[in-house]
């Protein structure tokens, strides 16, 4: 693990040897497959959204390409309940140096604070809670200050391990929120999770989704996940885990350079597990060329410039 | 599979169903214009596309037919709410189509079995035709189905195969061979080694878990090559819900299948066991799971 | 100009030749280049957003491609204000059949409705307020339905031409702020003006654009386009425009079937002027194909499906 | 030039300064790799690129060199603040590349008259280069500058030029003729015409614009088509923002040029006369504008 050692991060007193974290509701229900992740490269894995009770989602299509390595979806936090699930979470954690992450959601916020603490038990190292699926009701949550902070205190008085927040991009100002989750004792951010948005067929009229409109993922949202962690980070001292877009290492230096101090990998999955350790290994060239010894001292660069505009 | 660059065929498009032929009392092929923004898709068997029906649902559906016109046919057994809807469209009805999804069998040199069991024969007509132009000599075809009325293909088959290239069976014996596809081919292995020689044989096959299980033991003692075709719950059908991935080899049916070889299938603690329902909870296939 | 019969839409009185209209900020600032326009399809054109003095916005580089159709840019309004624009209005205006809509900004209601009365006089058709830049000051005006309400109130007063406000995606809920503008007098919306995002160079680690946070238009911006439209089209009962990633006439029966009744091309000019003759010769066929008399038939029709579910 | 799929050259990719060759008092050559995503853009001689200088401002320039291992160079005028501080940037130093843009020259059959002045000599380098290949017996290429001093890549066309095939002039005299490029063309003009025979003679210039609207009289009393690089303020460089529009004909100078030929040039009511400043505001070219 010598080679891993400039990729090493530290988030809220969590160690994990790759800033790479699979992103929530990619791949994330068979242990077996989480552990592969583990072995082509990931630090950490955050599971399927998991509820407090089984849940079928939303009919097919559920997920679909736009093309140009973009994607719309709108599963709507299927899962098999907390119950169920829970000895998934045990067996996922039984691989040794991956950090388990188990994303929860619930109804009110006792479902959270309910399911986050029976995740944990079942092993969970931290939890992060989804309170930013644009197409399911959670949305409601991570679109008011006030109300991210209620959801934020309860579940971190049922836990012990870290909190982490998933925050939307569809709200006006993100900085809000992040501050007020922060506040409420989020232990590390994450941004950004799906922007809202729709695709319609031509010939039928209707909506390709089942649901109609859903979370666009992938390439088409890079640039919008870069902004909201360059803006975060400027007002939050918790650290901030870059999701959205990310495809290759420089996408990843991208967010590292905005403000980020790990990353989440959903989307690009897409072209298999190779593609971890493809970024992985380009990351560390990157870090070697330029005899950085470790990927944190990228956190948040991009701030340092200076700005020029005209005299007017 | 891994692709290089994201294909714009994961964006279902709707087009007519130009025609609509009844193969058996519960199944019916659909043929649709398989252009994608200009180009022919090329397909390799035991490829699939997803199906969209609008207002209802997507579903996964083998690639049966290829036409020299760039038109595809797939066959659809009336099983449930979205094959049933399916069944009740007609010509000049829209459908979506995206794909095409999955690895394909990987047709190898040396004698070839092929068999397909049920609705599973959809999934291995265009093997066989690929077989008969690539070693029509080293060529037998098995298929079975409960009864004589859902033989699918069979005319068709029956016209192309010579009889010697063919067996067909029915579990309650309305035709051919009585009893299962598995029993068919431990019958006249010898037969068919004989005739293989110093050739390698290779078994490919689609049709119900139970049967691939079983003709994974057949082919394991006898030491016969297996490719099987497999079905899970999909959603995406390009490896990022994880919902189609089989235990413990973090396979994902939909790019690294549906085909699997022996030695995968022998790793895989799921099958014959194991599915993973739409919200992703797996169940023991033989439990009564809903 | 048979032909275009079917292509043929009125917004708010005016009657338009084609339902292609060229959007704000693009080519917008050369007569000439308006009448070419004209003759390649567009039924009207935007002009760059004027303000009421001259400005220089921020300096280059103000505008990157960044692969994929999708396009960064931070001009930061950029005009030469309104009294020397004048001029150009009137030669703009000299086009016949040609719809011509002066988009206009300012440092406050007044400088906006000023703007605007004296964009009228020098012979605008209608009146777009960009409150909706995501890289200038404006963008605190269209993400308040309060103050978006007072500005428009504020124009609508000054002018006697049809008003379009054009709003930002920038925001939690776009639905609140376009019926505000509704109340407030608009005679049309338009969505959406850019999404903001931030692109960050690797090697000097800073922002690639001089102003830092751009805002991104083209193909990745459609779905969230479309989904904004169809959001606001449930809401509000004046036409909207729809805008965002048109490249071809799909994109376009898109935009209609979620409820618009016109749209405005812009990052599509890169391809040149030939795209919109395109674009326009496209949508005849497939209205004749359907036998369809006008496009305006298509408006909203993606409201129609049938909501699915699975019985949980 | 209207390309069918965008480039992923229109993101500015930041490299190293490779080396610095100092031309002239106020010009200065930077070299830098020309790779994009692992491929090296092909050029054609009069294209641009823009060139970012983080921190600064972000300018077009045309493309001077070509090395056979991808290197690009361009030569830089110290005129203002970005190519102030272009100049005072060393190997190694990071600016930003994106293009090629614009249309090039399109070097025609027949003789060729090949004029560059001041910095314009850069914009005409690659040109010189190409018909020297293409049809040696046929070229004519005229430099001039204010001073000696200030010649561009004098040293390097005189040895790979023939006498006979350049002349070279100063404003004041102090190398070769004095006087403007157009003078020494019309001087010359019978006996390029005698060696030209029966074809065809294009004029290719770059140069300051009062230059270039002399050179169009000139041509068009002769005859001769001209093909002429215009400069005009930019931002995107891919025509979007239409600040580089030259009216009437909607021209993007940015897309469509920045070379222009005299069909073209003749029907502008710009040329010569009117630019637009970074705000979008059309003045005379002669009048006080800042
Ligand atoms: C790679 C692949 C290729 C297939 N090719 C064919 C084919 O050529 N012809 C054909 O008729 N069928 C094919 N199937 C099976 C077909 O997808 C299912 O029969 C169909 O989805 C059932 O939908 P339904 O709504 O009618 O049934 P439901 O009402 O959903 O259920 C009926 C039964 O079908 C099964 N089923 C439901 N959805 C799926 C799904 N997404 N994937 C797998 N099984 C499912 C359930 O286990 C259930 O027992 C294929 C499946 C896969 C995975
Ligand atoms: C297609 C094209 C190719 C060019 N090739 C070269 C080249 O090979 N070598 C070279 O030295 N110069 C070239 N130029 C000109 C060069 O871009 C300008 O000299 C440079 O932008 C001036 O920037 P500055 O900040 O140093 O000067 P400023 O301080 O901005 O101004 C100095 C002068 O330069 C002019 N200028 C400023 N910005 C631009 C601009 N974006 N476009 C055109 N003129 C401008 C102004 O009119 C002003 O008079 C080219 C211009 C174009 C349009
Ligand atoms: C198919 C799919 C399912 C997803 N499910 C969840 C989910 O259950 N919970 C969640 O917080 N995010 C979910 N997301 C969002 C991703 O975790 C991630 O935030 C988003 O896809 C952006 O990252 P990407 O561009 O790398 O995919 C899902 C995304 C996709 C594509
Ligand atoms: C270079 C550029 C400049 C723009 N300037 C303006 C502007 O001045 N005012 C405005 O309202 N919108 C402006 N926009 C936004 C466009 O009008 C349009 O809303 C946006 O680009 C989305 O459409 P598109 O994807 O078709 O480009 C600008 C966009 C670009 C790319
Ligand atoms: S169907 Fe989603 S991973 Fe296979
Ligand atoms: S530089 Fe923008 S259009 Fe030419």
């Amino acid at each position: 693990m010598k080679l891993n050692k400039p990729l090493n991060v530290s988030i809220a007193g969590l160690e994990f040897n790759s800033p790479l974290i699979l992103a929530s509701g990619i791949l994330g229900v068979s242990p077996p497959t989480m552990h592969i992740l583990a072995d082509y490269g990931m630090g950490g894995i955050t599971t399927k959204s998991i509820g407090p009770v089984k849940r079928k989602g939303y009919p097919n299509p559920s997920i679909i390409g736009l093309g140009n390595d973009t994607f719309l979806n709108a599963v709507g936090l299927a899962n098999p309940g907390i119950e169920r699930f829970s000895h998934e979470i045990t067996e996922i954690k039984k691989k040794e140096g991956l950090v388990v992450i188990v994303s929860v959601f619930g109804d009110n916020s006792n479902d959270f604070a309910r399911t986050a603490s029976l995740a944990e038990k079942a092993g969970a190292d931290a939890i992060e809670i989804n309170i930013s699926c644009p197409h399911a009701e959670v949305s409601s949550i991570g679109v008011d200050p006030k109300i991210t902070f209620e959801y934020v205190r309860a579940v971190k008085k049922a836990i012990h391990c870290p909190l982490f927040v998933k925050l939307t991009p569809n709200v006006t100002d993100i900085v809000k929120i992040g501050m007020s989750a922060e506040k409420a004792g989020a232990d590390a951010l994450v941004a950004i999770n799906t922007v809202s948005g729709l695709a319609i067929d031509i010939n039928t009229h209707r909506p390709i989704l089942a649901h109609g409109i859903g979370g666009l993922s992938g390439r088409a949202i890079k640039p919008i996940g870069v902004r909201h962690v360059f803006n975060l980070s400027k007002a939050v001292s918790i650290p901030i885990i870059g999701c959205g877009g990310i495809f290759n290492y420089e996408d990843v230096l991208e967010y590292f350079l905005a403000g980020a101090s790990a990353v989440q990998l959903g989307s690009c999955l897409y072209y298999g597990y190779d593609i971890i350790t493809q970024i992985r290994d380009n990351l560390i060239r990157y870090l070697e060329t330029r005899k950085l010894d470790s990927i944190s001292q990228l956190t948040g660069l991009a701030h340092h410039y200076k700005e020029i505009g005209f005299d007017d | 599979m891994t692709k290089n660059e994201q294909s714009i065929t994961d964006k279902p498009f709707t087009t007519e169903i130009k025609s609509v032929v009844q193969e058996t009392p519960l199944m019916k092929t659909y043929y649709v214009s398989f252009v994608v923004q200009g180009k022919i898709p090329s397909v390799i068997p035991g490829q699939f596309i997803l199906v969209w029906i609008p207002g209802i649902d997507e579903i996964p559906m083998a690639i049966s037919h290829v036409l020299d016109n760039g038109d595809i046919g797939f066959t659809v057994k009336d099983v449930g709410e979205a094959t049933h809807a399916l069944h009740k469209m007609k010509i000049g009805d829209l459908i979506g189509i995206r794909g095409p999804y999955g690895n394909g069998y990987q047709l190898k040199d040396g004698f070839s079995i092929i068999i397909g069991g049920g609705i599973g024969i959809a999934s291995i007509r265009l093997l066989v035709q690929k077989a008969l132009q690539k070693n029509p000599n080293h060529l037998l075809v098995i298929v079975g189905a409960q009864t004589a009325k859902e033989l699918l293909y069979l005319e068709e088959l029956q016209e192309i195969l010579k009889p010697s290239q063919m067996l067909v069976c029915t579990d309650d014996g309305s035709h051919g061979n009585e009893g299962f596809v598995t029993m068919i081919l431990e019958k006249n292995l010898l037969h068919i080694k004989e005739k293989a020689g110093a050739n390698r044989i290779t078994v490919y096959a689609c049709g119900p878990e139970i049967m691939l299980t079983n003709l994974l033991k057949v082919c394991n003692t006898h030491k016969l090559e297996l490719e099987a075709s497999l079905e899970r719950f999909m959603r995406c059908g390009f490896g990022l819900c994880g919902l189609c991935v089989v235990d413990p080899l973090g396979i994902k049916i939909c790019q690294n299948g549906p085909v699997l070889n022996s030695a995968v299938l022998n790793e895989l603690d799921d099958f014959g066991k194991f599915h993973r329902d739409v919200t992703g909870e797996k169940y023991r296939i033989d439990s009564n799971h809903g």
